[in-house]
């Protein structure tokens, strides 16, 4: 993507590993980037109802080529399907779904995300950024769990893992689970537990890009 | 796969424990779940909170429910009707707790607690007895008073057509406060009286979205409250 | 009804007083008693949309004998029809129509009623009496105009049009109109003004079975 | 006889006065009534304050809208998006102002001003820049934010089918935040793509009742913002 070598997995492997954790029958909201991928990847045999706070319960698989409708799209304005068994209501009953803590998972993307599970994902806070939340702030505090998929480490290496958030939050103390290139970790009340490492990834080498001390 | 629905009411209804807070839908008998409400009589769980518009009428239903003593408190917006006899009788003793809201702040604390709203400010009751030891706040140079939303364990509802995934339709009048109801809950237990196949109900046209509820169970011909009155019926016979 | 002489208007006449002064195209929840006879008598050529607030917008004449349905009743539990070109709605998007405005004018009955505009129609406040409040106290702090339709004086001849209600409060100066067997009089700032006296009632006679001072 | 239904799109929206609030549907293009939006710019109201999701995309539609230079004030979540320039350009030089709104704070604000309600609390932005300056409260040990209910002197939408009582129905996701804008403001305009007869559309599944919408038009044949970015169309032309 950036020209350099992929590390560890790839975008599509981190989708793979976070719809291998979907719980059977879990009511999921996939946020925009990365997160739009898990649906590819949800293994045969089981169910998972994807929610679209624009007003969709059921979200169905990318139409066909030349089957897309102009009135039937996700968050990030791609245009999608329904499943059969399929729901449409008004943002607030949409929101009544976030709010209220009848979804089950929010999948988001991320810029940082610190050891006590605080995130930034909608501003850079820099002059000039048009500033853009949507319904982050919204899943964060209404979804029971909160995992992130992102890169490790941003484009020209800095942490994306902190001690502390330098970007504007979008929640604190919410994030459950992270999904990165390099490993999967969670978010624990002693810090950032490492679940698993990816495939020739080092504790060590995953240590030095994490700014946060993690949990073995 | 996905499958909400459950063949017996009896176990549907099984888990209500002893204090449980129970919202129960319908306006008079339009959308009461009767036959929910008699398996909950037969289970004969205790200390009940019922969050409910009425206090049902004759000796079935929720009337019956309260008769049975199960019911420590009833939040309503209106505990008396033509046939209703139990819940006076009890209040006026003193054998049951009374928390009167009016109708439309009882379903917007409903619809609140859905939300995920813990409180809101609403201008009805200002200036009279409901809103005493409430807080009044003003706006705009208007006083309204704070009401907090309010969650139960479980919901008892009734609908008109469901799938496997919970969505509903309701009928009529009958729908009332049954789709906030169905959102308030920690556990929604429907009866419906047609039970179709996912698709057969237009994505349109759902009334409760399926994230909603729980369990489903198929009650083909519903008792009404109004027809057991007339015929002098009691629960438990 | 109570043994007495009907003196002034019958209640079908006090119904159609009000019919008569509702502008076209209102829409109008009528309350239980006296209010649901005004319905019937809702002149040709004029549209009125009427609401009941367990859920539908376009309530229609009562059902024919063997036509009722059980699920389709009014606010007072009565077996009602629904009119061409009606919705039904869950209770709290009833009740947005009710506290956010959107009706026109609220029919109720009384208890009580201040010269102020104080409305008490929920209970006597008498120990042993069952408080029953309904939508009342939304009705009256939501909809544009309330008018009322009440008896002029109690069944043993108390004031029911008073300086002050003894009974609890539905709500602080709300009432705009009231319409009795004796008489139609608007809640003005002064106080209560007399615009139409029944036959055969003169204001004396009104004067004597009303507590505070009316304005001719 | 109650009939909502105005002939000409220019006139439904000829009061739209300098300095309104105004909501617009839609979520991107989904449900953006374009037609009104361009009638609109044909009437050049002034130091508009505009309620929408989004800020537009390409020259057309709120884009254009902004560009005309008639909005003084953005209340929205998301002002950006594939190809918004308008917005981004204007806001960098600080000729508009933004207010920044979670999303579905943004709705449930739109729905507590239809609804009456003029504040609640919602723990969304709790902690965060966007909660910055606003009343903070706990209930039950969580903090929350106090949030006030909008109003707007107009709500542009765009529907499905509609009748003359102003019954709505939408399209899939076009339905989005039009609902409950519907509620929330003096004057409801509404463009439709079908015009039908009353009891064409059965009362179980009317979306927007009749009492929340002011005038209809139809409009049979809308535009799409995507078709017309795609041709690069500006309006006015």
């Amino acid at each position: 993507m950036n020209g350099k070598l992929q590390i560890g997995w790839n975008r599509n492997e981190m989708a793979q590993k976070v719809a291998q954790d979907l719980p059977d029958g879990s009511y999921v909201n996939l946020g925009i980037g990365i997160p739009e991928l898990v649906a590819d990847h949800v293994p045969e045999g089981i169910e998972i109802i994807y929610h679209t706070e624009n007003g969709l319960l059921g979200m169905g698989p990318v139409p066909e080529k030349g089957q897309e409708d102009i009135e039937l799209i996700n968050a990030g304005k791609k245009y999608i399907t329904a499943i059969t068994g399929a729901s449409y209501f008004h943002h607030a009953d949409s929101f009544t779904m976030i709010r209220g803590g009848h979804l089950d998972i929010s999948v988001l993307g991320a810029l940082q995300i610190s050891k006590e599970g605080n995130l930034a994902n909608w501003s850079t806070g820099k002059p000039g950024a048009i500033p853009a939340v949507g319904g982050a702030m919204d899943l964060v505090a209404g979804v029971k769990n909160v995992w992130v998929i992102t890169q490790h480490v941003t484009k020209d290496d800095h942490f994306k893992l902190v001690n502390d958030c330098t970007f504007p939050l979008t929640g604190k103390g919410i994030v459950d689970r992270i999904y990165t290139n390099l490993a999967m970790i969670n978010v624990t009340e002693k810090g950032l537990q490492v679940r698993e490492l990816a495939p020739g990834i080092s504790f060590d080498y995953l240590q030095k890009r994490t700014e946060p001390t993690l949990i073995q | 796969m996905i499958n909400k629905i459950i063949q017996s009411d009896k176990e549907s209804v099984s888990d209500i424990f002893n204090g449980a807070i129970v919202m129960i839908g319908g306006f008079g008998e339009a959308g009461s779940p009767v036959e929910l409400i008699h398996r909950l009589i037969d289970l004969g769980s205790k200390d009940l909170t019922i969050v409910s518009n009425n206090t049902g009428s004759g000796n079935v239903g929720i009337a019956a429910l309260i008769a049975n003593r199960q019911v420590k408190k009833m939040i309503c917006s209106f505990p008396r009707s033509t046939n209703s006899v139990v819940f006076p009788e009890l209040y006026r003793n003193g054998e049951i707790e009374l928390e009167l809201v009016p109708q439309g702040t009882l379903a917007e604390r409903i619809r609140a607690g859905g939300a995920g709203i813990p409180a809101f400010y609403t201008p009805s009751s200002v200036n009279t007895p409901l809103a005493d030891g409430k807080e009044i706040r003003e706006f705009d140079g208007q006083s309204y008073v704070m009401e907090y939303g309010i969650r139960a364990d479980f919901s008892l509802v009734k609908c008109h057509t469901a799938d496997r995934y919970g969505n509903l339709t309701y009928n009529k009048t009958a729908r009332n406060f049954s789709p906030i109801m169905c959102t308030a809950a920690e556990i929604t237990i429907v009866q419906t009286k047609h039970l179709v196949e996912p698709g057969d109900i237009d994505p349109e046209v759902v009334i409760t979205p399926g994230i909603f509820v729980n369990r489903v169970v198929e009650i083909s011909n519903p008792e009404y409250e109004s027809v057991l009155v007339a015929n002098n019926e009691r629960y438990p016979k």
